[in-house]
């Protein structure tokens, strides 16, 4: 067994180049926002900049196949590219494109190779930004219940409809969406899977006000839309993995929203938690020297380390290609529960500081009240907690009579 | 043994619900919580008329001079708005310390103004090495001729952006006894020296309060210099429970929203209420629900009965306070997207979790507290 | 509101007689066994005997009328008689009698008169001891799909099947049960509910080797059978509320059994471990001193009286017949629940300690240790913690499309 | 990055699990649990044979010489059975403190026969003031010319009743510091003033050794007098991942029998693992299997490499005690009343998961050394 990843030093020489070019790429005003909701328009733009030139040279998408514009390279590689950017709080891509991450595997799985050819690059190359657009108004968990309708007119889909706790704040290029397309079929066998153009006429959207606000930054911007379609005319060439069979698609993308993905990343905000209690002081000494607290960074700190664990089983069981059954659930469940025992814990350890962003009494500058907000409403997109137990089951073999399969994932 | 209201208690609860689903239906409430003080005038006058903001003040006073449990009936109700403002602080825990630390003279000249809504208490306590002991309160007043000097930060104040008069307890006196030397000191926010900002982040009407060189009477002392902590303990324990009722309203509403919700929500062909996992979160609620509401009670009939109460109220209060948070998560769970989404209200309730989570004490500095009253 | 019992100075007189009664009736060989195992045969009769002199005076069953050879006295006076047997560490009855104090209501509310007067008066006056079958092999949460079958003939029906985790140590007088009278009816409309002499021919039985071992002490005794039915004949006169009603009957003692009866008693094992910790030494100083001791202590208070409340509540809705929802079964969760919460919490208080029952190391003179077994166990009879959740979730109106009503109690 | 086992690896686990199939099926464990051993001298004879009573012990003092991983991959399957008896207080515990305490002349002598089985080790090291720090080792040895004579209660020492030899901890020299002056003594479990109680409860081999004006030879001394401190604290750290593995193995064969009496039985018309509440049970029990296994693994790679692993260990023994417990509380649930007839087996897991809970230092001491080891 070895936990860690092992650099040739033809690998360590990768390293320094990527270093070299993040240092040379990345501009000083590309901070990482505590809150996404304060990613201003200025600094999205540096951040799809930085995107174009990562995949201009393959490193927004690396290991992707390099036909479709993606990198072509090992896990190590890959790793090695997420841990430099992980030094300027960046992941990858350095902006919200979860319509990206999780749709170009869609296409890389389920597409004709004419698709491959014409959305793969543009995506793997940074020069468009997606959004997934999947929940409706009557279908959240049931996700296989969408009433968005799309129905075929010659070359084209004419779509109707609209989705909701859609995207981030500053747009997207293209969408990708799951509709239905034959409203007197079986459930499952009547979805189809659209890319889709942005700035398709019919298309229009409306914000939401919610308790998180605002953003772009990382997979868990606050802000959301609801987006809808009147008349909005598809080409069918746009359709892919075939009409109506838009859920075996969606196997693919769920999988990877569902933990399946892995991560190598750290949890951060127990770090800076952590950070945060060793350097305050209050009625004379740190915080992290009262018993109290000290036993809940504890806890906090065990959450982190059985999180980071499973997310680092999910990537080595992703890039080696082993099988999979449970294990990307389990990790999102890991996320999103341990999320609010966290929350509680530090609402426990700091009083009312926990829940402030007042710039004179907050020394984590806002993390921390940002964080407590996000755990409530994290614990939602990708899959409800209930939703993650439910698959779990299925996989493990109790929920339904025949076990279920992992998705296909690349 | 009589766990049920009586006719007139009865009677008392449905007027509450009634003016709160008359005068503070959602979109008032969404508004208010938009605002720094957390009330409007139109709202704070219909609290005045009601008579709720001298419930707990003794008639001689210029109050209702309700008992605890009537004050708490109302209070479930106030907590179901959620309607938040400067209601509890002023009328319940600011009255309450006047009550318990002032004079007679003092009480006559305050409560009623209280009572009327003309004049808004909040009590400045907390301070940047937070508590609710007397040990932390650090803040000095220092001696200047028949005048005091006061010099300091105090912090996460509920409603002093609303407050008309600052209830500032500060130390006059030395002593290695953390409760002697606290004096409590009546200050008109309008004096020179006295700032007031309010607080961001996820919580409503928490304010820093400075006070910087502000001069005042030894008359703004309430009651005798350096003897205020027994005052202050007695109006703690009065108060908690009240607003430990107010969690209990609260839960109370979280509950019947995701009864509703889970009932009329369907996916997978069926309303979620059908699916354990749903019900297991709506029955966490209504077992929080039930633990605030009995032990806060009890605790209320152990006061208004003269029985040895400490015990009880510091258990209401961890319950209750752990309660209403845990509460609102599992119903945000029950809810998922809608949930937080701002103007379907529930989000109200859980930052009035978080908020009120802390005020008077939070579940740990109870739990201690019991612990010492069992003689553990 | 009032939380505490007032008594008139009539009552004050009526606490004197029983404790009177109390003194001269209950001789001090009859103490409480520590683990319900040890209560011998000896004590058991002791037992059985003091029952017989409470059951002569009305005493045993208070509140039931007088008629049937209940006391046909007020809840005050009945809690009198409880609190006074409390203080022997007594309940009522004084030995393991489910079977009597559940299926005495449900005689009361579904019987004919001819069966009250039949069936009542031996169990109300201590003759008879009673069991209940309720748990098949096939058939435990779901009860209502039992296989024992009763077939008419003639003036009886005749009965084949086996019951299981049934019953205590020292043997029972009658046995009643729920069987199937038409195996091709509907659920729910085709079971029949039988009080049973326990001497018939054809019926027998066998000790099942359980976690928790032995007994007759209170409500829950560790010791549990299988019980076999061998072409049993029982008359027809037995059968009780009506051919194929047997489920409407069973409502009743389900909902005492799910914690609709309430109780005014305290937790016991919360005081025990509180006294424990206050005079038990470790390191030179009481473990209650012990800080992180002292926070145990704590929880387990708040659930003990969290516990009471929920208790008291439903005793108090059930004595003064006001209507109950979920309230029977939440008491029931809650016991259940905080029962495992108590039992880790005195592991992590006590260490090893809390998992002996060694006479040399054990000042809880085995109470502890018991407790940790039952804690796990008790988590199963009287309806599973699930089935307390699918009853409540009913009750709540979720559960399903019709609220479910609480069951009719006396 | 290779989470993956070696192909040995994956042979020696298949050989245990085969063992373990073929010579320690249900009844025979059974059978065990009621002996105060909780071995036989035909299994106990089986794992000579096998080499696993010399796993860890290298290869010049007549083990195996296998790492820790290849230990814990035996472990784990062992975990599996449950396997009680003094395996691994003998040939994991006791080996490695003889290793890391005694001489090479020591090693000589006493390894050699632990692997072959011969002699049976447990460490006496925990008092009435039950601890696992070096603090809570009070007893004292007093030198008696070349002798030392052994006074004092052991308590809740694991497998003593089984052992041919006791590694008795005491002080031999004061100090604040209360690592400083340990020592190590083996005794012969026959010597005259040597005296060991089984102990009753819910617990498998724990025992009351008490050492009566015990004399024992200045050599029965492991190593330098005085100094056994950090060579105990060595053995701890490496021999608490094995223990892990152990309750790993424990959790995963609840979580198999979980599953499967969930897909067979049936109740309401369906397999009871179609209800949401079972369900969730048994994703709490892998929950707690896979928690266990990373981070223990994680604590072995990280010692077998030679990093910084206190932290590790730390980690692994809280999450994977506190997982075995809770398992097996969740498993319960799963089964309800089959599950606590004995004959079923899952009791012989719950008791496991109660007896080891505190082996080694419980999730408390565990957690307070790894907050220690984060600087906190």
């Amino acid at each position: 067994m070895d936990f860690e990843l092992r650099y040739t030093p033809e690998q360590e020489a990768f390293r320094k180049e990527v270093r070299a070019f993040l240092e040379a790429n990345i501009p000083p005003e590309l901070e990482e926002p505590v809150d996404p909701a304060n990613l201003s328009y200025e600094q999205y733009l540096m951040r799809r900049e930085l995107g174009r030139k990562l995949g201009e040279r393959g490193w927004l998408f690396p290991t992707f196949p390099k036909e479709y514009g993606g990198g072509g390279l090992p896990m190590e590689l890959a790793v090695i590219i997420e841990e430099e950017l992980d030094r300027y709080g960046l992941s990858l891509p350095p902006y919200y494109n979860t319509g990206g991450t999780l749709g170009a595997p869609c296409i890389l799985v389920w597409g004709t190779e004419e698709q491959k050819r014409y959305f793969l690059p543009p995506i793997l190359k940074g020069e468009v930004r997606v959004w997934q657009l999947l929940t409706e108004p009557g279908a959240g968990s049931d996700l296989a219940s969408v009433k968005t309708l799309a129905v075929r007119d010659g070359d084209h889909y004419i779509i109707n409809g609209q989705k909701t706790f859609v995207g981030s704040l500053h747009g997207a290029d293209w969408m990708w969406t799951i509709v239905c397309t034959d409203p007197n079929g079986r459930r499952h066998e009547n979805l189809s899977w659209f890319m889709i153009p942005a700035d398709l006429p019919g298309i229009s959207m409306t914000p939401l006000d919610l308790l998180t606000a605002g953003g772009e930054g990382g997979a868990s911007p606050g802000a959301k839309f609801t987006v809808y379609f009147d008349n909005v005319r598809v080409p069918a060439f746009n359709l892919v993995g075939g009409e109506n069979n838009g859920w075996k698609v969606a196997t693919t993308h769920l999988e990877l929203e569902h933990g399946g993905a892995g991560s190598i990343r750290r949890n951060r905000i127990v770090d800076r938690l952590i950070e945060y209690c060793k350097t305050t002081c209050r009625n004379g000494q740190p915080l992290s020297k009262d018993p109290d607290i000290r036993d809940l960074l504890v806890e906090c700190y065990i959450d982190a380390e059985i999180g980071r664990l499973f997310n680092l089983r999910n990537y080595w069981l992703r890039h080696t290609r082993r099988p999979r059954t449970y294990e990307g659930p389990q990790a999102s469940l890991h996320r999103k529960v341990s999320g609010l025992r966290i929350a509680e814990a530090i609402v426990k350890a700091l009083g009312p500081y926990a829940l402030t962003n007042d710039p004179a009494w907050d020394p984590s500058g806002g993390h921390l009240e940002v964080f407590h907000r996000a755990s409530i409403v994290a614990t939602h997109p990708g899959g409800t907690i209930e939703i993650q137990k439910v698959i779990m089951a299925r996989r493990i073999g109790i929920g339904r009579a025949v076990r279920e399969e992992a998705g296909t994932v690349v | 043994m009589d766990l049920a209201l009586t006719e007139s208690q009865e009677m008392l609860k449905s007027a509450a619900r009634t003016f709160m689903e008359r005068e503070c239906p959602r979109q008032v409430l969404l508004d208010l919580d938009r605002t720094e003080t957390g009330i409007s005038p139109e709202v704070w006058g219909r609290l005045a008329r009601m008579g709720w903001l001298g419930l707990a003040i003794p008639a001689e006073y210029g109050g209702e001079g309700a008992g605890l449990l009537d004050t708490a009936v109302v209070y479930e109700q106030l907590g179901r708005g959620p309607l938040g403002g400067p209601h509890f602080s002023s009328a319940v825990l600011g009255a309450q310390v006047v009550l318990e630390c002032g004079t007679e003279d003092q009480r006559r000249e305050v409560l009623p103004r209280v009572a009327a809504g003309e004049d808004i208490l909040a009590l400045a306590y907390t301070e940047p090495d937070y508590g609710w002991g007397p040990e932390s309160v650090k803040m000095t007043a220092r001696r200047d001729g028949t005048d005091y000097i006061l010099d300091g930060v105090k912090l996460f104040v509920h409603d002093a952006a609303a407050a008309t008069h600052l209830l500032c307890v500060a130390r006059t006196g030395d002593g290695s006894d953390p409760t002697a030397g606290l004096s409590v000191f009546l200050v008109d926010r309008s004096e020179p020296g006295v700032s007031v900002r309010i607080m961001s982040g996820f919580m409503a009407g928490l304010c820093e309060v400075r006070f910087d060189g502000v001069r005042v009477p030894a008359g703004a002392v309430l009651g005798e210099p350096g003897t205020a902590w027994s005052g202050l303990n007695r109006a703690f324990l009065k108060a908690a429970p009240v607003l430990c009722a107010y969690k209990v309203g609260g839960i109370e509403a979280v509950f019947e929203m995701s009864v509703s919700y889970s009932q009329t929500r369907v996916q997978f062909g069926q309303p979620i209420g059908r699916f354990q996992r749903v019900q297991d979160h709506i029955i966490d609620i209504v077992n929080h629900l039930d633990a605030a509401r009995w032990t806060t009670y009890e605790a209320i009939w152990k006061l208004e009965t003269g029985r040895p109460a400490e015990a009880s109220v510091h258990l209401a209060k961890a319950v209750a306070s752990e309660g209403f948070y845990r509460a609102c998560n599992s119903a945000h769970e029950v809810h998922a997207g809608i949930g937080s989404v701002r103007n379907y209200g529930l989000v109200l309730y859980t930052k009035a979790s978080r908020s009120l989570y802390n005020y008077l004490g939070d579940p740990k500095f109870h739990k201690r507290r019991l612990a010492h009253a069992l003689e553990l």
